[in-house]
C-alpha cells in the first residue's frame, strides 16, 4: 500500500510539473500583454515597465525561474492585482467557491442518489419518468438560464433569498449551491438508476430478500452501495470542477470566487495568475482523482487488495 | 393427481414419428443485430418521440429561416424590440404583440405602427427573431455535428489504440491524457481563437481538442474488456492479425457505446458554445447560434421574455430529445436487454 | 502407440513473473500427445489447464519449456508463413459457449473467419458453399448461417465453435472444456459430435474438464493436473482402475454416479497435499509406474505405490 | 407422513416485450418434513421460477401468478401480503442460490450478511448474534470463523463462498431449505463436501430440502424423492429409486441416457434431439412429443394427466394409459430397470434382496 | 481614464441632471450600497492604471486639488490657488493643515515622495510616466532610465510649501492636480510596509474624506468609512459606504430593485426598459467612440489610405439611430472628437459650441465619395475587417455597423472580429486591422487630451494618419500658443477640422452616455467627466425609511 502511494505520489508530480511545462508555454503564446495601460507609453518606457515585470526576459529563462520559485511554493506575482501573490489572491478567492462547491456536491449527489433510487425502484411507474424527467432537464437547461430564473423568481420575485452577493451568510450561498449542483444530481440520478437497476437484479440481492429484508434494507444496505461504485469515479472530477468555482455562476449571483477570476485572468492577460490558477484546478483534479481511486477501495473492498499489491 | 379414467378412442394411442430435426428448427424470424436493436428502441417510446422531434427540429433548421421570408441579418430599427405576434393565436390573449413598456403592458405594434407579423418578435436590431433562431438552430447543430465527428474520428483511434496495444503505448497515452485533462480548455480554446479566424471553424476545432478524452477513455476501456473475451482470442488462434481484430471484432463491438457517447457528446459541443457566448468569445456576428440568441435573451428576461424563451425551448428540446434518445440507445444495444 | 504428434516438454507458464503476485500456473509440466487420440486433462478448477491449452496454442508466451508440434516448437520468434501453417493445424474450442462467438457477427462469417484469413477459398460461392458443408458436419443447417449467435442455444452455439474450429481442416483441436456450461442431454450432444469428427478426420484431442465421467469416456489416455502440476498420466481405463496419486483417487472418489444405491455407499477420500510429507531433500518426479503410466511422486511412495499396483 | 409445503396446480406467466412467457403451466407437488425432494430437468424446464415463485422472489412488475395456491402451514403464499412473507423468508423458508460467485454482496463483510437473517427474525442481541453467526459459519466448515469474520466475499475461495451461503440459508433454522443448484459451478471435490454437510445439517434440524440440480449424480445422492420437469411441468415425481431405476417418462429416459457411466461402454451418448418448447407458444398435448420417438397421436392433442405407477411415483405420460401400446424403453433403461423390484424388466437374478 | 473599453456597466454613482440634487435633512443612518464593476487592482497611487483604482483614490485620498460638485478643479490640500510664475513654467502650492489617517501630517515632502515613485522605472508605474512626461520637468528622461528620478520638477521648499517645474506652460496643469497619479504618499509609511504597501486596506494610508476598510487586496468587496482626521470631515455625510463587485448587469439591476444597493448601470439590451423608469438617471459621460482608420498594414497601404473611402464610411452610417435605438443607453450621436460639455474657453463657452458639426451622416455623399474612392484605387468591391470588442453592446454596435455600411456603399463587403480587449489591444499596436471600434474618455480637461492622439507617430496614432499641418496645429498648442487660451482654442478648432473634415482620418460615432437607477434618497454625488468617475465626499441620504 505504502508502495502503491508512493509510486502514485510521483505520477501525480510528473503529471503537475508537464502540466505546468505545457500551459507556460501556451499561455506564452497568448497575445496581448498584461499590463492594460501599455499604449499609453513610448517604447523606450514600455521596454523598462516589461523589464519591471520580467516579461522582456527569453521564454526559457522565464520559464526556469517561474519552475524555480514554484518548487519553494510560490505562484508568483500577479500582474494585475499589482503586487499581490497569487497564493494570497487564490487563498481568498478559493474559499467561497469552495463552499458551494462542496455545498452543491453534497446537495446534488444525495438528492440525484435519492431521485435515481426511486427511479430504479419503481422501475417504469410515474416516479421513475418523473425523476428520469426532471434529472434531463436539470441537464438541457443551460445554466446560466437556470441561474438566472432561479435569481428571479426566488429571489427577486418571492424576495425569500438574497438575489446575489456574498454577505448574507448561508442565505447568499443557497441559490448558486442549487444552479450548480443540479449538474451532480442529474448526473448521480441517472448513474444510480442504470446502475441500481443492474444491481438490483444481482443475485445477491435476491439473497437478500430471501433472507427476509424488506424494501428498505434491500435498496441502503445491499443496493446503494454497490451501485455507488460506477458514479464515484465519474464524481471526482466533476466535485474538482465544481469546488474549482464556476464562472457563470459566480458572475450572475456576484460571488467573489475563483471561476469567474480565472476567466478574468485570461482575459486580462494576468500570466502569474493563469499559471496558478491552472496549477492549482489541477493539482485539485488530481488529489481528487486519488482521493476517489482510495475511496473506490473502501467501497468496493475488491478493489483495495489488488490495489495494494500494484 | 389422479388417473384419468376417461375413455379414449385407441386410434388415439397409435405411434407418430415425428422428425426431430423439425424441432431443431429456430421459430424466431432471423434479425441482423441492429434490426434487433431497432425492434427494441421502437418499443421505447420516448426516444422515438425523441427522434421524431430531433426530425422536425433539424427541419425546421434547415427551412425555418425562409419561412416568413425575412432574412435574419436584415436590420430595421423601427421595428426593434417587438414581441411576438402570430396571426390567429393572437386573439387567445397571447402572442398578441403586447409588450411592456416603462413598466406598462401595451400593444407594441400599434404603438410603434408596424402591420407586420413577427412570429417570435424582434431583437434589439429589429432583426426578425423567428428566422434568426432557426439560423442559430442550424449553426448550433452544424458546430454540434461536426464536433462530435471529429470528437469520435480521434476519440475511437486514440482509445482504441491506448487499450489495444496496452502496456507501455497505454500509459504513455494515458499520461497525455491526464495533462491534457488538467490544462485548462478555456486557455486553449482562446487560443484556438487568436490564431485562427474568430468563428464557426475556431470553436469546434476548440471544442474537438479535448472534448475527444471522455469518448476515448470510454472506448478504451470497452477494448480492455473485449480484448480478452473468447472470440477475440478463436480469432487470434485462427491466424488473424490486428487490423482484422480491430476492424472486425472489437469496433463493431463497441459501436453501440459509441453511439450513445456520440448523443451525450452534440448536447456538451452546443452547451459549450453557448458558454462561450457567455463569456463572450463565442461566434462572430451577426451569425448566431442558440447559445449566442439565449446569451442574448437571459439579461431581458424580465421585460422581453420572449427573446430567451424560444431559443431556451429548441436548445432545452434538443437536450431532452438527444439525451432520451441516448437513453433508448443504451436499452436498445445492450445485449442483456434481450426481451 | 502411434506417433507423437505433439510434444511438450517442461513446460512452465508464470503470471507476473517476479512480483509479489506471480502466479505459477502451470510449473513444469511434460506429456505428449499421439496422432489420432484424445488426450484428457483433469484437474479441479483453477489448476492451470485452460493456461496449458493456450500457451500451447501460442495465446501466451511460454514462460519456460518447449511445446513441439510434429517436431517443430511452437514458440520463439517465427515467420508470418510458419505462424500460419502452425494456425491451420492447430484449433481450439473455447469453455464458454456465449462468449466465444462474436455477437455482432453473422455465423456465416464467425464460421468463414479462418477460411478468409487462410485464403482457403477462392470465391464467395464457395465460400458459402463450404460454411453449409461445414454447418452440416456439426449437425445444423444451411438457414442458420444467416443468423447472428444469441439466436442459438448453448449446444448449438458450441456446435458453431466447433465449425469455426473445423473450417481450418485442422489437425490437432485443443477443447477448452467445451462442455461444462451446457446441460446434460446437450453435453451428450456434443460429445458425440466431437467423437464423429474423430472418426471421419482422424483428429487429434487435447480434451480439458473438470468432470472426469466425461472425459472418461471420451479420452484414451487422461493426464490429472493439481495446482500446476501433472501429478497422474495414464490411459483411461487404467487410471480408472489403478488410480496411484492420491489426488487422482480422491477425484474419483468424488464423482457421484446416477445411482442410488451405489451413491448410499460410496466413500469419499479426501485429499489434503500435507499429507505427503516429502523432506526437503526428496525428489519428486513424475514417474513411470506401469507402461504408460506415470505418477508424481517420491521414492518412497514410488515404492509404496508399486506395492499396491501389485 | 406431515406435509409441510404443498404446491397446488400452480400457473405463472412472465409478461415480456415479445408476449406471455407461460413459464409454469400446471406444477403440483408436496414436500415432507425431513426428507429432500429433488427437481430435474432441462434448461428453461421452469425449476428455478417453481422454486422462486414459493419464496415469492419472481419480479413483480412482470410475473404473474395465474392460478393454482402454494399451502405452507395453512397460509397460502400467494395470497400474503408482502410483509407478511418477509417474516417467512429466511425464517421459514430459505434459498440458496446457483453461484457463489454472485450470491453474496461483494461489499459487505461475510459476517454481517450472515447475522442479517437472525438479527432480522430473532429478537437477539447484536453480539449474541454475532456469536451464532461465527458458529454458523463454523459449523459450514469455515476454518477459523471467528476472524475471517470480517473478511470480504472475495476473500473466500468458491467452496468457502458457497458454504457461507449456506451458512446464511441454516441461520434461523429454516423449515424449508430451497437449493437451487448449490453446487453447479463447483468441482466434483468440493461439490462433495457441500452435498456432505447438507446431509449432515439436515439430519440435525430436520429440515425438508427441495434440491434442484441437473446433475443425475449428485441427485442420487442426496434426494429422498424426485420430481422431473420439462416445459413448465412436473412429469414425473417418484422416490429416487423409482426414479432411476423404474422411470417411466420419455424425457426421463431421455436424461437418464444421455450420462455416461464409469463402467459401461457405450459406443455413442444417447442425446434427445431437438430444442426445448418455446414457452411463449406451448405446444398442445405434450411438450416433449415433438422430440420423443415413443410420440403418440394423442399426445400432440392432448396434455396427459398424471398417471400412477405405485403410491408415491406418478408420472404424465400416455404411454401408462391402459390403452396405450407398451413401448420398450432404450437399452440402457431397460438394464437399470432389471435392477428395480417394481419393474416390469425386474429380473431376479440381478438384483438380489439385498 | 484609458480608452477603447466602451462599457463600465456598474460604475458606482452620483448624478448631474440635478434631480437628485441635495434639498432634503440628512438622516441619522448615514450608510450607502454601491456596486462597482471590476476590482480593485490596486490603490497605491503610483501604480493604479485602471477606473476602480483611481475612483477608490479620489474618495480616500486627496491631491492638492479636487473636483467639485461643479467639475471645477479647487484647492484641495493645497489651502489656496497656486502661485503660477510669469512663463506659466512654476507652480507654487501652499498646502494647508490636513492629517494622514495615522493622525500625522500631510507636507509637502510626501507630494515629492510620491511623484518621484511614480515616474521612477523601479516602480514600473505606466501612469506615472504617461501623466507627467512632457509636462513634468525631465519627466520623460527620468521614465527612460535616462536621468535620477531626484532631478523631477517638484522641490519641497518647507513641509507647506511645494513647487513644480514645468516642461513647457500648460494650461491644464491645475486640473491635473485632481488626478489620483498626483497624489501624496508618506515615504516613511511607504519604506516601512515595503511589498506589503498597499497590498489590503491595512497597509494603506489616507488622507481622504474617507477610509477604506474590509478590502482584503483581491476580494470582491470593500467598505469605505468615514475619515475623522480628514481635514474637511464636518462636510463629509456619510458613515459608511458598502461596495461590492457585481460584474453582471442583470444582476446589479435586481439587486437595485431588491433594495439591496442604491445605484446600479443598466447597460446593454437592460437600457430601453429603465430609460423611463422614475429613478433612471442619465448620467453623461466624455469618453468618445470613433472608428480608426489603418491606413498601412504590414507594410503597405490598405484601401483606408485613401480619403475619398475614409469619408465615405465615415459618412455612411446613421448615428442617432445608433445612439438611440440601438444603444438605447443615453449616449448620444457625436459629430466630433472633442466632446460636448467637457471643454470651455475662459468665458465658460464649450468648445463645442465653437467648432460645431463635422463629418455628418450624409448618405448621397457617401456615395459619392464611395465611387470616387473606389475608381481611384481601380476596384469595384472591397472587403474590409472591423475590429471590435466583446462586450454584449459593442457586438450590437458592430452589427449595426455591418447593415449600414453594406447597405449604404456598393460593394463593400464587412467583416466582423470581435476579441477580448487584451488582443484588440495587441491587434491595434501591430496596426493588424482595418477599422477598429475605438473609444477614448480623458485624463484631464483638455482638447489636447484628444487631439494628441492622431499626431504623426505618437504611441497612440496607431494607424499611420499623418498630416504636418495638423501636427503643426497641435505642437503650436503646446508652445508659442500655451499661455494664449483663445488663440489656442482656435488652433484645436481648425486641428478638428483637419482630422474630420479635410481627412476623415476617423470617423465619430457616439459620445457615451450611461443609464444608472438611483434611489431618490441618495443625494449629492459628485460625477466626473474625467479622471476619477465619482466624489462621494459630499453626497448624503435623506429621506430612506
Ligand atoms: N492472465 C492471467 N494472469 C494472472 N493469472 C492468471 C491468468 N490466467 C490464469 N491465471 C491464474 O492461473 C491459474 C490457472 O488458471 P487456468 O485458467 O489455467 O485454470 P483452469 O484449470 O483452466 O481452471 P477452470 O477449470 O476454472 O477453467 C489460476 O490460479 C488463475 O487465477
Ligand atoms: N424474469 C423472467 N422474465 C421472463 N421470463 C423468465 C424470467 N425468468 C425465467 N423466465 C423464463 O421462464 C422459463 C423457466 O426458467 P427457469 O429459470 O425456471 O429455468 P430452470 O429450469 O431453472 O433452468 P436452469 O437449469 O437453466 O436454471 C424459461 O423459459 C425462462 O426463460
Ligand atoms: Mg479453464
Ligand atoms: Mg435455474
Amino acid at each position: 500500500m505504502v508502495k502503491y502511494v508512493g509510486k502514485r505520489l510521483i505520477y501525480m508530480f510528473l503529471t503537475m510539473f508537464l502540466i505546468a511545462t505545457a500551459t507556460f508555454f501556451l499561455m506564452q503564446t497568448l497575445p496581448g500583454s498584461p499590463i492594460a495601460s501599455y499604449n499609453k507609453l513610448n517604447e523606450s518606457q514600455r521596454a523598462i515597465v516589461e523589464k519591471k515585470y520580467g516579461i522582456d526576459k527569453p521564454k526559457p529563462v522565464q520559464y526556469a525561474i517561474y519552475m524555480k520559485n514554484l518548487a519553494k511554493g510560490d505562484l508568483g506575482t500577479s500582474f494585475v492585482f499589482k503586487g499581490k501573490s497569487v497564493n494570497d489572491l487564490l487563498a481568498s478567492r478559493f474559499k467561497p467557491s469552495l463552499i458551494l462547491g462542496a455545498q452543491a456536491m453534497v446537495f446534488g449527489t444525495i438528492i440525484g442518489i435519492l431521485l435515481g433510487m426511486l427511479a430504479a425502484l419503481r422501475q417504469n411507474t410515474f416516479w421513475d419518468y418523473g425523476s428520469t424527467f426532471f434529472a434531463i432537464l436539470g441537464i438541457s437547461i443551460p445554466s446560466f438560464v437556470f441561474a438566472s430564473l432561479l435569481q428571479y423568481w426566488i429571489a427577486s420575485e418571492w424576495h425569500l433569498l438574497p438575489v446575489g452577493l456574498w454577505n448574507d451568510g448561508w442565505k447568499s450561498s443557497i441559490l448558486p449551491s442549487i444552479a450548480l449542483a443540479m449538474g451532480p444530481l442529474a448526473l448521480s440520478a441517472r448513474f444510480i438508476r442504470t446502475e441500481m437497476i443492474e444491481v438490483l437484479s444481482s443475485d445477491y440481492i435476491t439473497l437478500a430478500k430471501a433472507k427476509g429484508a424488506n424494501g428498505f434494507e434491500i435498496a441502503f444496505k445491499h443496493a446503494l452501495r454497490n451501485a455507488l461504485i460506477p458514479l464515484v469515479t465519474v464524481l471526482g472530477p466533476v466535485a474538482a470542477g465544481l469546488v474549482t468555482g464556476s464562472l457563470v455562476v459566480e458572475q450572475i449571483f456576484a460571488i467573489p470566487g475563483i471561476g469567474e477570476q480565472f476567466v478574468s485572468s485570461i482575459m486580462t492577460n494576468d500570466h502569474a495568475t493563469i499559471m496558478g490558477t491552472t496549477l492549482f484546478f489541477s493539482a485539485f483534479l488530481i488529489v481528487v482523482i486519488f482521493i476517489v481511486d482510495i475511496l473506490y477501495g473502501i467501497i468496493d473492498p475488491r478493489i483495495r487488495l489488488s490495489g495494494g499489491k500494484g | 393427481m389422479q388417473n384419468d379414467k376417461q375413455q379414449l378412442p385407441p386410434e388415439k394411442f397409435e405411434r407418430v414419428t415425428i422428425d426431430t430435426h423439425t424441432a431443431e428448427r429456430i421459430t424466431k424470424p432471423s434479425l441482423s443485430f441492429w434490426q434487433d436493436a431497432w425492434l427494441r428502441l421502437r418499443k421505447n417510446k420516448a426516444a422515438i418521440v425523441s427522434m421524431v422531434v430531433l426530425v422536425l427540429l433539424v427541419l425546421m433548421a434547415l427551412v425555418g429561416p425562409h419561412l416568413n421570408g425575412r432574412s435574419g441579418d436584415t436590420q430595421n430599427l423601427r421595428h426593434a424590440n417587438l414581441p411576438p405576434k402570430i396571426p390567429g393565436i393572437e386573439n387567445l390573449g397571447i402572442f398578441n404583440g403586447v409588450g411592456e413598456l416603462g413598466g406598462q403592458k401595451v400593444d407594441l405594434y400599434e404603438v410603434k405602427k408596424v402591420d407586420e407579423y413577427y412570429w417570435f418578435g424582434t431583437d434589439g436590431l429589429g432583426r426578425d427573431l423567428f428566422t434568426r433562431l432557426w439560423e442559430g438552430t442550424q449553426i448550433s447543430l452544424l458546430i454540434a455535428f461536426i464536433a462530435a465527428l471529429i470528437d469520435v474520428v480521434i476519440g475511437v483511434a486514440y482509445g482504441g489504440i491506448s487499450g489495444y496495444f496496452g502496456g507501455r503505448t497505454d500509459d504513455v497515452m494515458q499520461r497525455i491524457v491526464e495533462i491534457l485533462i488538467g490544462i485548462p480548455t478555456l486557455i486553449v480554446v482562446i487560443l484556438m481563437i487568436l490564431i485562427m479566424e474568430p468563428g464557426i471553424t475556431a470553436i469546434i476545432i476548440a471544442i474537438s481538442i479535448t472534448g475527444w478524452i471522455g469518448m476515448s477513455r470510454i472506448v478504451r476501456a470497452q477494448i480492455l474488456k473485449f480484448k480478452g473475451q473468447e472470440f477475440v482470442l478463436a480469432s487470434r488462434t485462427l491466424g488473424a492479425g490486428h487490423s482484422r481484430i480491430i476492424t472486425k471484432h472489437l469496433l463493431p463491438n463497441i459501436l453501440g457505446i459509441v453511439i450513445i457517447n456520440t448523443m451525450f457528446t452534440i448536447p456538451s459541443a452546443i452547451f459549450f458554445e453557448a458558454f462561450l457566448s457567455f463569456i463572450g468569445i463565442g461566434l462572430q456576428p451577426p451569425a448566431a447560434s442558440l447559445g449566442t440568441l439565449i446569451n442574448d435573451g437571459y439579461k431581458v428576461m424580465e421585460f422581453q421574455p420572449y427573446v430567451l424563451l424560444f431559443p431556451a425551448l429548441v436548445i432545452s428540446i434538443l437536450m431532452i430529445a438527444f439525451n432520451l434518445i441516448g437513453d433508448g440507445l443504451r436499452d436498445a444495444l445492450d445485449p442483456k436487454m434481450k426481451d | 502407440m502411434a506417433e507423437k504428434l505433439l510434444e511438450v516438454k517442461n513446460l512452465k507458464q508464470y503470471f507476473n513473473a517476479g512480483k509479489p503476485s506471480e502466479v505459477k500456473a502451470i510449473d513444469n509440466i511434460s506429456f505428449d500427445i499421439y496422432r489420432g487420440e484424445t488426450f484428457g486433462l483433469v484437474g479441479e478448477s483453477g489448476c492451470g489447464k485452460s493456461t496449458t491449452g493456450r500457451t500451447i496454442i501460442r495465446l501466451y508466451d511460454a514462460t519456460d519449456g518447449e511445446v513441439l508440434y510434429d517436431g517443430v516448437s511452437v514458440h520463439g520468434s517465427k515467420s508470418n508463413a510458419e505462424v500460419k501453417s502452425l494456425n491451420q493445424k492447430m484449433q481450439m474450442i473455447f469453455q464458454d459457449p456465449y462468449a466465444s462467438l462474436n455477437p455482432r457477427m453473422k455465423v456465416m462469417d464467425i464460421i468463414a473467419e479462418g477460411l478468409d484469413i487462410h485464403g482457403l477459398v477462392k470465391n464467395a460461392k464457395e465460400r458459402k458453399q463450404k460454411v453449409i458443408e461445414l454447418l452440416e458436419t456439426v449437425g445444423l443447417n444451411k438457414e442458420h448461417a444467416e443468423r447472428y449467435p444469441h439466436e442459438f442455444s448453448g449446444g448449438q452455439r458450441q456446435r458453431i465453435g466447433i465449425a469455426r474450429a473445423l473450417a481450418v481442416n485442422p489437425e490437432f483441436i485443443i477443447a477448452d472444456e467445451p462442455i461444462s456450461a451446457l446441460d446434460v442431454s446437450i453435453q451428450a450432444q456434443v460429445v458425440n459430435l466431437l467423437r464423429d469428427l474423430q472418426k471421419e478426420k482422424g483428429l487429434t484431442y487435447l480434451f480439458i474438464a473438470h468432470d472426469l465421467s466425461m472425459v472418461k469416456y471420451i479420452s484414451d489416455r487422461i493426464g490429472v493436473m493439481y495446482f500446476g502440476k501433472l501429478v497422474e498420466m495414464a490411459t483411461a481405463e487404467e487410471l480408472y482402475k489403478n488410480p496411484m496419486h492420491p489426488y487422482t483417487k480422491s477425484l474419483l472418489s468424488a464423482i457421484p454416479l446416477p445411482d442410488p444405491i451405489y451413491e448410499r455407499s460410496r466413500v469419499r477420500t479426501p485429499y489434503n497435499p500435507e499429507d505427503h510429507k516429502y523432506g526437503p531433500d526428496e525428489k519428486v518426479e513424475f514417474r513411470e509406474i506401469s507402461p504408460e503410466h506415470f505418477v508424481l511422486s517420491s521414492d518412497k511412495e514410488f515404492e509404496e505405490m508399486k506395492k499396491q499396483l501389485k | 407422513m406431515e406435509k409441510i409445503l404443498q404446491v397446488k396446480d400452480l400457473e405463472l406467466s412472465f409478461h415480456t416485450f415479445a408476449g406471455e412467457v407461460k413459464a409454469i403451466r400446471g406444477v403440483s407437488f408436496d414436500l415432507n418434513k425431513g426428507e429432500t425432494l429433488a427437481i430435474v430437468g432441462e434448461s428453461g424446464s421452469g425449476k428455478s421460477v417453481t422454486t422462486k415463485s414459493i419464496m415469492r422472489l419472481l419480479p413483480e412488475s412482470s410475473s404473474e401468478f395465474k392460478n393454482g395456491e402454494i399451502l405452507f402451514e395453512s397460509k397460502d403464499l400467494t395470497k400474503l401480503p408482502e410483509k407478511e412473507m418477509q417474516k417467512i423468508r429466511g425464517k421459514d423458508i430459505s434459498m440458496i442460490f446457483q453461484d457463489p460467485m454472485t450470491s453474496l454482496n461483494p461489499t459487505m463483510p461475510i459476517g454481517k450478511q450472515v447475522m442479517e437473517p437472525i438479527l432480522k427474525h430473532q429478537k437477539v442481541s447484536k453480539s449474541k448474534a454475532m456469536e451464532v453467526a461465527v458458529d454458523l459459519l463454523k459449523m459450514v466448515g469455515i476454518p477459523n470463523a471467528e476472524n475471517r469474520y470480517k473478511m470480504y466475499p472475495h476473500q473466500f475461495s468458491g467452496g468457502q463462498r458457497q458454504r457461507i451461503v449456506i451458512a446464511i440459508a441454516l441461520a434461523c433454522n429454516p423449515k424449508v431449505l430451497i437449493a437451487d443448484e448449490p453446487t453447479t459451478a463447483l468441482d466434483v471435490t468440493i461439490q462433495a463436501q457441500i452435498l456432505e454437510l447438507m446431509k449432515d445439517i439436515q439430519k440435525k434440524v430436520d429440515t425438508s430440502i427441495i434440491f434442484i440440480t441437473h446433475d443425475l449424480g449428485v441427485v442420487a445422492n442426496v434426494a429422498d424423492r424426485v420430481a422431473v420437469m420439462y416445459g413448465g411441468r412436473i412429469v414425473e415425481v417418484g422416490t429416487v429409486d423409482e426414479i432411476f431405476y423404474n422411470p417411466q417418462h420419455p424425457y426421463t429416459w431421455g436424461l437418464l441416457s444421455s450420462m455416461p457411466s464409469l463402467d459401461l461402454e457405450e459406443e455413442r451418448l444417447y442425446a434427445i434431439p431437438g430444442t426445448p418448447p418455446d414457452l411463449l407458444n406451448p405446444p398442445v398435448g405434450d411438450a416433449f412429443a415433438l422430440r420423443s420417438e415413443y410420440a403418440l397421436q394423442i399426445d400432440l392433442e392432448q396434455a396427459p394427466p398424471m398417471f400412477k405407477v405405485s403410491d408415491t411415483h406418478y408420472a404424465a405420460t400416455w404411454l401408462l394409459h391402459p390403452n396405450a401400446p407398451k413401448v420398450d424403453p432404450p437399452a440402457t433403461i431397460i438394464e437399470r430397470m432389471k435392477t428395480f423390484r417394481a419393474s416390469r424388466y425386474y429380473e431376479e437374478t440381478n438384483g438380489g434382496e439385498a | 481614464a484609458c480608452g477603447g473599453k466602451d462599457e463600465a456597466p456598474n460604475k458606482s454613482g452620483s448624478n448631474a441632471t440635478g434631480q437628485n440634487e441635495g434639498t432634503g435633512e440628512p438622516d441619522a443612518e448615514q450608510v450607502l450600497n454601491l456596486i462597482e464593476g471590476a476590482t480593485i487592482p490596486s490603490v497605491d497611487s503610483a501604480i493604479v492604471e485602471d477606473q476602480v483604482g483611481f475612483n477608490v483614490l479620489n474618495n480616500v485620498n486627496e491631491g492638492l486639488y479636487r473636483l467639485n460638485l461643479e467639475n471645477v478643479a479647487e484647492p484641495a490640500i493645497a489651502a489656496e490657488e497656486a502661485v503660477v510664475s510669469e512663463d506659466g513654467l512654476t507652480y507654487t502650492f501652499k498646502l494647508r493643515d490636513a492629517k494622514w489617517s495615522d493622525g500625522s501630517e500631510v507636507t509637502a515632502h510626501d507630494f515629492v515622495f510620491a511623484w518621484q515613485r511614480a515616474i521612477d522605472p523601479d516602480t514600473g508605474s505606466p501612469y506615472g510616466p504617461f501623466m507627467m512626461s512632457g509636462v513634468v520637468k525631465n519627466a520623460t528622461a527620468i521614465s527612460e532610465g535616462k536621468m535620477d528620478k531626484s532631478e523631477l520638477g517638484i522641490v519641497a521648499e518647507d513641509d507647506k510649501t511645494l513647487v513644480v517645474t514645468l516642461e513647457r506652460p500648460v494650461p491644464y496643469f491645475l486640473s491635473l492636480m485632481s488626478f489620483g497619479t498626483f497624489y501624496p504618499q508618506k515615504e516613511e509609511f511607504v519604506t516601512d510596509k515595503g511589498d506589503a504597501y498597499a497590498a489590503n486596506s491595512d497597509n494603506l494610508l489616507y488622507n481622504g474624506p474617507f477610509i477604506l476598510t474590509e478590502w482584503d487586496g483581491t476580494g470582491d468587496s470593500w467598505v469605505y468609512k468615514k475619515n475623522e482626521n480628514y481635514w474637511d470631515a464636518e462636510n463629509v455625510k456619510l458613515d459608511t459606504i458598502n461596495v461590492d463587485v457585481v460584474k453582471d448587469s442583470a444582476t446589479a439591476v435586481k439587486l437595485y430593485n431588491d433594495g439591496k444597493k442604491d445605484r446600479a448601470g443598466v447597460s446593454g439590451d437592460l437600457a430601453l426598459q429603465y430609460a423611463g423608469h422614475a429613478e433612471a438617471v442619465v448620467e453623461p459621460d466624455t469618453s468618445i467612440f470613433f472608428l480608426k482608420f489603418n491606413q498601412m498594414k504590414d507594410g503597405k497601404e490598405t484601401p483606408l489610405a485613401n480619403e475619398n473611402i475614409r469619408k465615405a464610411i465615415a459618412k455612411s452610417f446613421q448615428k442617432e439611430d445608433l445612439a438611440d435605438v440601438v444603444l438605447a443607453n443615453g449616449s448620444s450621436a457625436a459629430n466630433f472628437i472633442v466632446p460636448k460639455e467637457f471643454a470651455f474657453d475662459e468665458n465658460g463657452n464649450d468648445f463645442r459650441d465653437m467648432n460645431g458639426d463635422l463629418l455628418v451622416y450624409d448618405t448621397e455623399e457617401a456615395k459619392d465619395y464611395w465611387q470616387k474612392g473606389l475608381d481611384e484605387l481601380g476596384v469595384s468591391n472591397l472587403e474590409l475587417e472591423i475590429l471590435g470588442g466583446d462586450s454584449e453592446l459593442s457586438k450590437k454596435m458592430d452589427e449595426y455597423f455591418k447593415d449600414q455600411l453594406e447597405s449604404n456603399l456598393k460593394g463593400l463587403k464587412i467583416k466582423l472580429k470581435e476579441v477580448p480587449f487584451s488582443v484588440r489591444l495587441e491587434l491595434e499596436t501591430n496596426q493588424d486591422y482595418d477599422i477598429e471600434v475605438s473609444g477614448w474618455g480623458p485624463d484631464f480637461q483638455d482638447p489636447i487630451s484628444f487631439m494628441d492622439m492622431f499626431v504623426t507617430n505618437v504611441t497612440n496614432n496607431l494607424m499611420s494618419y499623418s498630416n504636418s499641418e495638423y501636427d503643426a496645429l497641435i505642437s503650436s498648442t503646446k508652445d508659442e500658443l500655451a499661455l494664449d487660451p483663445k488663440a489656442r482654442y482656435e488652433a484645436f478648432a481648425k486641428a478638428e477640422k483637419i482630422l474630420l473634415e479635410d481627412d476623415a482620418a476617423i470617423a465619430p460615432i457616439y459620445q457615451k452616455g450611461s443609464i444608472q437607477l438611483q434611489k431618490p434618497y441618495f443625494k449629492d454625488l459628485g460625477v466626473h467627466p474625467f479622471g476619477a468617475d465619482y466624489s462621494y465626499k459630499w453626497a448624503y441620504i435623506s429621506g430612506k425609511k
